[in-house]
């Protein structure tokens, strides 16, 4: 019945909400371009699920383009491995800044990795429980304010950015034993967030953060950079060790939270759908510092990156797994 | 003859009965006891107007707020925008401009850059953020109408930057503050009524944005939901409780029905992606997937599985509520099962029928997230055409505007609830005429 | 000749067969015996099926098999040589041709496709007049063969009664086949899952902490014990202390109280509340309710009350559910005979001891299944919860601590960025499963209560 | 045979004249009665006085509208959407359609028996038990029981039923419906009873109860019965009531109407000449 | 004055008998049938003969199991989910229980008339045309018209309602409701007509109407009619059978049961005695 029959004129793609807006905006540009174009079609479905589909197969059900929040995992490698859908190309966009806010109205917090570590670890150097409830808890030089930090739920790619990122190093500080410990114990010392109340899992709708932060000024946020910009009339960003979330602090790396973001694309896939080529090469031409990406909230990747994404990009260049873990 | 037709009552049958004296109402304890059930009606009464009134002020309190802070989404503000042409050496074969290739072509001259320089200009360091990044595409329209005004100087009104639009509607940056004045000074701003918000699609620019994509995939989704789900909950609930014998099985169909009914939405969004997008091997030939992914056919395939329950529970009430005495009138003179069912039961349960619709379709109207993992959680930036095309739907054009860095998707996305509503009003307001239209009372 | 001149071909053959069917019959009714067994339509209907099922069905069939055999067909041209050998690409080019055959399409993006039109639009032409062909024989041969069968004490009506009555059998199947569909696409993703960890650590546990996962004891931190209070306290409880009072009280006051034209007004009225989506709730959920929830608490003297209370999700999730209550006790109470409500007034029974001791009982089945089908709709909704309920699971008591329900974790695992082969997914799966078998457990359970306190009137 | 159906119901009548006395007190009136359902003029102007301690049995043909005047007198007019009334009712001298009118109260005093039998959907003791429950008539238990099993008995229901009083009331047949629906209104103790057609579905035994029950209620209630007996109102009335066409044609003491009716329509119709 | 009682009937059911013709065909016979509630035995063991061209008359006191077995003979207790029927009940020599048996032809054939009016809630037109429609028995719309009206004249409705045919058959009086459902099976021209107290609502000119439609009917169809009153059985039958708790205690030639029956129990009925 359907008059394509096993093929597809649009480019699709799946995968991470983070990435969705830059890739969003690479698919509205590619076809401003020529309007007779068929629209991408991009899908925010979470970056585990995306590679679910993605990896599937090859053709014209299966998706083009994933967007990642994190590298591809040498499993999910292997299930594309097996359902044929190798090679594949991992380019890099950029960089995504994990910031941490208040609200304008709030004490305006001055944080250090330790702090954030003891406030919200789940087992604060080994103990059972974490019984800080108010900042002044964890060091005397804060106010005695209710520890409330929102930020995103445990199977969020912003999540882990943040506990490897913040909270393992503040681990490391304020209870450096834990290095004798064996990996798989110092991830539940180091990585588990409390979950008894002061850090609040607000699901994966940042804007709601930011309102929640407005509406409560004595309560911190975690959420990408971008958010934080857009709203710098109501949020500020929490220096940690004091180094504000700035775009030059998170693109020059003194801003601890910062994450690379990925597209992966099939490589069988650029000859059979029409436009991809032109896709990929319009993408690269977005994500440089003064691109339009970065105008949306995009951290550019140091120049190094971009280029060999470029080459990967012209040439071809499949992802070697040996990276992977 | 004293009694032709009747027998003597007989005389002493039921003497054994005491008599009794009528109940005496003037007692203080019956006053009393009346008084009490009198209070405690009115007390009942009101709680039934309290309830109605606050479920209705609740719903109020949401239209309103939804108007107050979505109207702003429906209108916008355009910047005339002057451009030079000739000087900005923009060169592109005008015989060519009718032709397919055109936006390629005005694309790679550079229009993005000129209009940019333009807008630099004529409203000085600030001026790109005062148009729309996509003021371009309005200008490369212009010029497509009418490629003669490549020719000279240009007035061509661009929307204006969303930034720009917030300061006209609550309070920008001081930049943008500063920027309208001047602006509203030289009369170059203007404000009207944002057609394009209810002709256009998604975007990743809130100036660029409309609804018209999501609506239309909307109504093709709910088209198939409606087409699916009325028949065969309908037609379901018939044979449950006119036809079916009653005993073990029934009640596992009306189990598992009722059942149905708590089972998380999202669950439904993983039986669509199994059955109408799975692939399965079938004697060994590879088999599937049956129908496209983020199509509003598998969408509203989807929605129906989930709200069929509703419509089959409802109409099973409604159904089981017609009288039998309707039944056996119609019985009795020898109409058919079918006849019964078709002629009688049906209309008269209609009513019900149609409650059970509206809700479930309210509900599905309403939901996003099956639609997630059937592929329509999507940027769909072209309205689709047909069943099979790529589509989104309101709501989920709600759930991804509401996410949006942007703070211009503020206003649109509570722009784009209430065209939502308004939608579903006018879906109700059928089913609403023909419930009113059929309800009796016997 | 296109698909759906076809179809239309087909449903006026049916149009044809129908009225001649039916004016037959009609000649034997005049000529014949005082009652014919089926009306003259009814005659018609069963010619008319004859008619048209057999080719629609033919086309189903037709139109699954036809692509491939005009894809064989031009696979047979000496061009075709040239298609590239994988799958995917050969078909795109095939694509292309056709659209380029159908006239979709001008210019060619791969020029082997260009070549390969004028061979795809013959094949195509050829197979389509083949299927029509065979279509229409299908038709004239069904017809045919039912016309002949009219006589006077054909059993016509018997079997076109039978045909209905097969299709409310399939429409009643299709409730069952979803809830195998679902049974089953659970339940291989849920036995995965059950493979890595305990069953009894997941439905016993009573902690919940899936973020990091010791890969030792995996089932320590999947308890989902908390989930399911959560769960059961949100939707089933607090919930429903919303929206069984206000559900019931306004169905009532709007059928027994209210004039007929507010009646008319409101019930539609109410019935938006169903409607709005719920990622409006959500929000309003997350931004109104639960900070002054949160006030509320403090005043209380809970000084470290979170603002994501399980009271504020449950609240809205109440009111947005009020009309499941509301039109469906509302249709109820109004299919009751009016008198019954005379018999009982008549006795001096005030308006709402009528309704309480007559009318409610005898609109039971209606109210609960009103009930159920809210409470199902709670326990099942998902945004609101994701918005205003916080991840914290805890097994409270206290309606101004914060819960987590299985919706919110369902959705937050399956469409997080972990992978989907981790414990941390799956377990989705299994939480669905376990819902839907509670569910169940509790739906019988529903069933047995309703059918003692059923009062069936007349 | 005209002839001798009237001598008949004139002798009938007559015979059961002795237990009319002549000063009863008036229970209840009406005066020009108007009831409209809608544009249908259903009771044009109807006045009437109804005597305590007596039977007062309307007469008429088919939708003349006595069930419609009947329904008036204890305002269970009020559920029709679309009737209205005009005009004035009292009972005891207080008017009924006053605003200030407790109407359950009225109802509890005005009970009444439909042309249809409407049992609850409950079983049959609790369809008894409803109205002494909802206006506490009964102290305990088994004050309960005790009004049940008179009222039942009384409709000579009860040994039909007394093994299965909690069966429902729906699954009996129509003649014991309708004595269910009279034990169930008589089961309040109301001042006035108004029965519309209360044994058309009984068989002759169980009508000769009914009729006995209502001769036995006559010295402490005011009773109104609508019938299409002839001979029944002639025996168990003593004032009839001819409605033809929504108008009272005739009102007066049962043993002069049926001996002498003073208007040539109630002559046609008590001797079955109208029509 | 129980034996002049006797005389009455006997004398009545005499002077209607030399319309019985001496040897009808059978049109429907009962053998050993016997009809369960769920464990209530309500018909018990009844065999019977049902003739054409006569009417036949069930009587019995209230609960006897009248309306059930009516019921049973047009396969209307099928709609009863607890009721259960044994035994053999034929129609023309064709067993109605068989399982080819076509219910719904049956139903055609065998028209019913219900004990509690139940109109259609559709018009007043509809609910009478309704019958013919799905039987296709009116050709034209006038000839559908001319249906309803026939059917409403010898119902004796016709004069009442011929302004207001499209008002809802639910709004009208008791009585007129009765005479619509009698219109109603009526307008479907039934080989068996059964009519379960079909003058319970009705005042004696209607009741006489309906007789008089019962007598003409009589030529061509075999007409059941249950009743309570005693007259009326002796009027209009030629075939009366007393039920009593579920049994067939007698039944015969209608003037020979009022004349000399040969029970007791029947006697005691008959005359008032029983109970
Ligand atoms: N639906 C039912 N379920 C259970 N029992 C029933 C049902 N209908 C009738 N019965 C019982 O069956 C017996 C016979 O009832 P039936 O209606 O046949 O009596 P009947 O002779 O028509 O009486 P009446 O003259 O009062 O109408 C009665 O005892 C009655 O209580
Ligand atoms: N609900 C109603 N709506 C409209 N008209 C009605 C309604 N009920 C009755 N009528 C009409 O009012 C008139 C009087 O009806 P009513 O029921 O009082 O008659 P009745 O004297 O009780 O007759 P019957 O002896 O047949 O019961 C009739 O013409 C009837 O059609
Ligand atoms: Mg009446
Ligand atoms: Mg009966």
């Amino acid at each position: 019945g359907d008059s394509n029959g096993g093929a597809r004129t649009q480019i699709t793609a799946v995968g991470s909400s983070t990435v969705y807006p830059f890739t969003t905006r690479v698919a509205e540009a590619f076809r401003n371009q020529d309007s007779n174009r068929d629209a991408p079609v991009i899908e925010s479905t979470g970056t585990g699920g995306g590679m679910a589909r993605f990896c599937d197969g090859v053709g014209s059900e299966y998706p083009d383009i994933v967007d990642a929040s994190r590298r591809i995992k040498k499993s999910e490698y292997q299930k594309c491995e097996a359902n044929g859908a190798l090679p594949i190309l991992e380019i890099q966009i950029g960089m995504d800044g994990v910031a941490l806010a208040e609200s304008l109205q709030g004490p305006s917090f001055e944080l250090t990795k330790k702090d954030i570590y003891l406030a919200l670890a789940a087992h604060p150097r080994g103990k059972d429980t974490n019984s800080a409830q108010t900042w002044r808890d964890v060091n005397p030089a804060l106010p005695a304010i209710p520890i409330q930090v929102y930020g995103p739920p445990s199977t969020s790619g912003t999540r882990d950015a943040f506990a490897e990122l913040i909270m393992e190093p503040g681990c490391t500080e304020a209870f450096p034993e834990v290095e004798e410990k064996s990996s798989d114990d110092k991830k539940m010392v180091c990585m588990q967030l409390r979950s008894d109340g002061p850090y609040i899992d607000a699901g994966e709708n940042d804007n709601l953060i930011v309102q929640k932060l407005t509406a409560n000024p004595n309560a911190v946020g975690i959420f990408g950079y971008s958010y934080l910009e857009e709203n710098h009339d109501r949020l500020r960003g929490i220096p940690i060790e004091g180094v504000s979330p700035t775009y030059e602090t998170i693109a020059g790396g003194s801003y601890p939270g910062a994450r690379p973001l990925f597209i992966y694309v099939k490589a069988k896939h650029l000859n059979a759908v029409p436009g991809l080529k032109e896709f990929l090469r319009l993408y690269s031409t977005m994500w440089g510092p003064d691109g339009d990406l970065v105008k949306r909230g995009l951290i550019a990747a140091p120049q190094d990156v971009r280029d060999h994404s470029v080459e990967i990009i012209q040439q071809q260049i499949p992802l070697d797994p040996s990276t992977l873990d | 003859m004293s009694d032709p037709l009747m027998p003597e009552l007989p005389s002493a049958g039921g003497g054994s009965i005491a008599p009794r004296q009528p109940t005496d109402w003037t007692t203080d304890a019956m006053r009393q006891r009346i008084r009490k059930r009198y209070a405690r009606e009115r007390r009942f009464r009101r709680l039934g107007l309290v309830a109605v009134v606050m479920s209705a002020a609740f719903l109020a309190f949401l239209l309103v707020t939804m108007a107050s802070q979505g109207l702003g989404g429906f209108f916008r503000t355009e910047v005339a925008l002057p451009i030079d042409f000739p000087q900005t050496g923009i060169e592109v074969d005008k015989a060519s401009l009718d032709q397919p290739g055109a936006d390629l072509a005005l694309a790679g001259a550079g229009l993005e850059n000129i209009v940019g320089t333009a807008a630099i200009a004529a409203f000085g360091d600030y001026g790109p953020n005062v148009i729309s990044d996509n003021a371009w595409l309005t200008v490369r329209e212009a010029i497509k109408h009418d490629p003669s005004i490549l020719d000279g100087r240009a007035v061509i009104h661009v929307p204006a930057s969303a930034e720009i639009d917030r300061a006209i509607s609550e309070t920008g940056t001081p930049e943008a503050e500063a920027a309208v004045t001047t602006l509203q000074a030289e009369n170059a701003i203007t404000e009207g009524f944002n057609w394009r918000f209810l002709s256009a699609s998604d975007s990743t620019d809130p100036t660029q944005v409309g609804i018209w994509g999501a609506l239309k995939g909307s109504f093709f989704t709910m088209l198939v939901t409606f087409l699916i789900a009325f028949p065969v909950g309908v037609l379901a609930a018939i044979y449950l409780e006119e036809y079916a014998p009653k005993n073990r099985w029934t009640d596992l169909v009306e189990v598992s029905i009722n059942n149905l009914a708590a089972v998380p939405s999202i669950i439904f969004g993983l039986l669509g992606l199994a059955v109408f997008l799975g692939t399965w091997t079938l004697f060994g030939h590879k088999v599937g997937p049956l129908l496209p992914r983020s199509a509003a056919l598998v969408g509203g395939l989807t929605l129906a599985l989930m709200i069929m329950p509703v419509i089959v529970i409802a109409s099973r009430n409604a159904i089981k509520a017609v009288p039998p005495s309707i039944r056996d009138a119609a019985l009795g003179i020898g109409a058919s099962k079918v006849q019964v069912v078709f002629h009688h039961v049906l209309p008269l349960a209609l009513p019900g029928i149609l409650t059970g619709t509206i809700i479930g379709m309210a509900r599905a109207l309403g939901e996003t997230a099956p639609l997630l993992l059937v592929g329509m959680r999507a940027f769909i930036a072209t309205p689709p055409d047909s069943l099979t095309d790529k589509a989104t739907v309101l709501p989920v054009q709600i759930f991804l505007w509401s996410d949006e860095v942007s703070r211009g998707f503020v206003e649109k996305t509570s722009a784009a609830i209430i065209v939502l509503l308004v939608f579903l009003l006018a879906m109700n307001a059928i089913a609403i005429y023909l419930r009113n239209k059929f309800e009796t009372r016997w | 000749m296109t698909f759906s001149a076809l179809i239309f071909l087909i449903a006026g053959l049916g149009l044809i067969s129908w009225l001649t069917a039916r004016a037959r019959a009609a000649r034997f009714d005049r000529a014949g015996r005082r009652r014919l067994h089926s009306l003259p339509a009814q005659h018609g209907w069963y010619v008319a099926l004859w008619t048209v099922v057999p080719p629609l069905l033919f086309l189903l069939c037709w139109s699954a098999i036809e692509p491939g055999l005009v894809s064989q067909a031009v696979m047979a041209h000496p061009a075709a040589a040239q298609l590239p050998g994988f799958d995917f690409e050969r078909q795109a080019v095939l694509a292309e041709a056709r659209r380029l055959a159908s006239g979709s399409q001008i210019g060619a993006f791969n020029p082997l496709a260009e070549q390969l039109a004028p061979v795809m639009a013959e094949a195509q032409s050829h197979y389509a007049w083949l299927g029509t062909l065979v279509a229409m024989l299908l038709a004239f041969a069904g017809g045919a063969f039912a016309f002949t069968r009219i006589r006077a004490n054909f059993h016509a009506r018997t079997r076109v009664e039978r045909v209905v009555m097969f299709v409310l059998i399939i429409a009643s199947l299709i409730a069952i086949l979803t809830t195998l569909g679902i049974f089953l696409s659970l339940v291989r993703e849920s036995l995965r899952f059950f493979s890595m960890v305990p069953v009894t650590d997941f439905l016993f546990g009573t902690h919940w902490a899936p973020q990091v996962i010791d890969p030792n004891d995996p089932g320590s931190s999947l308890g989902a014990v908390p989930l399911f209070w959560g769960t059961f306290f949100i939707g089933a409880v607090i919930a429903m202390l919303v929206a069984i009072p206000f559900g019931l009280m306004s169905a009532i006051y709007l059928t027994q109280y209210a004039a007929p034209r507010v009646r008319k007004w409101m019930k539609p009225i109410l019935e938006i509340l169903a409607g709005v989506p719920t990622v409006v709730y959500g929000y309003f959920a997350a931004l109104t309710v639960a900070p002054a929830v949160r006030d509320l608490a403090v005043m209380l003297g809970m000084e470290f009350a979170s603002s994501e209370s399980a009271l504020a999700a449950g609240v809205v999730m109440g009111v947005m559910i009020i009309p499941f209550v509301s039109s469906m006790a509302d249709d109820s109470i109004a299919a009751v005979p009016t008198a019954m409500r005379d018999g009982s007034l008549a006795l001096g029974a005030t308006t709402s001891e009528t309704i309480g001791r007559v009318l409610v009982p005898a609109a039971l089945p209606g109210v609960v299944a009103g009930v159920l089908l809210a409470v199902s709709r709670a326990i099942g909704e998902t945004m609101i919860v994701v918005m205003a309920a916080s991840g914290a699971a805890n097994i409270t008591l206290n309606p101004f601590e914060s819960t987590t329900t299985v919706t919110k974790q369902i959705v937050d695992l399956l469409t997080g960025d972990a992978a989907f082969d981790s414990p941390k997914t799956l377990a989705a799966f299994a939480l669905g499963l376990t819902l839907f078998l509670v569910t169940l457990a509790l739906n019988i359970i529903a069933l047995r209560v309703v059918k003692k306190y059923r009062e069936a009137y007349e | 045979m005209n002839d001798l159906t009237d001598t008949t119901l004139a002798q009938t009548a007559r015979e059961h004249a002795d237990a009319v006395e002549s000063a009863a007190p008036v229970k209840m009136t009406a005066r020009d009665v108007h009831v409209y359902y809608g544009e249908t003029h259903a009771i044009k102007g109807v006045s009437i006085d109804i005597d305590m301690d007596h039977v007062t049995a309307f007469i008429g043909p088919s939708g003349c509208g006595k069930s419609t005047f009947l329904r008036t007198m204890n305002r269970m007019n009020d559920t029709i959407a679309a009737a209205r009334v005009e005009g004035q009712i009292t009972l005891d001298g207080e008017d009924i359609y006053a605003s200030g009118m407790d109407v359950v109260q009225l109802r509890a005093r005005v009970g009444m028996v439909f042309q249809k039998p409407n049992p609850f959907p409950k079983s049959i003791y609790e369809n008894v038990a409803y109205g002494p429950r909802i206006h506490g008539l009964a102290a305990s238990k088994s004050d309960m029981d005790a009004i049940v099993e008179r009222s039942l008995r009384r409709a000579g229901l009860w040994d039909e039923v007394k093994d299965r009083l909690t069966d429902s009331g729906t699954a009996m047949s129509g003649g014991q419906q309708q004595r269910l629906c009279i034990a169930r209104a008589i089961a309040v103790d109301p001042e006035v009873i108004l029965m519309d057609e209360p044994c058309s579905a009984l068989d002759p035994i169980a009508t000769a109860k009914i009729e006995e029950l209502i001769h036995e209620l006559r010295g402490n209630y005011a009773i109104v019965i609508v019938t299409h007996n002839m001979q029944q109102a002639a025996r168990v009335s003593q004032r009839t009531a001819f409605f033809h066409l929504g108008n009272l044609v005739e009102y007066g003491v049962t043993s002069d109407i049926f001996t002498n009716p003073r208007e040539d329509k109630t002559k046609d119709y008590i001797t079955g000449r109208y029509g």
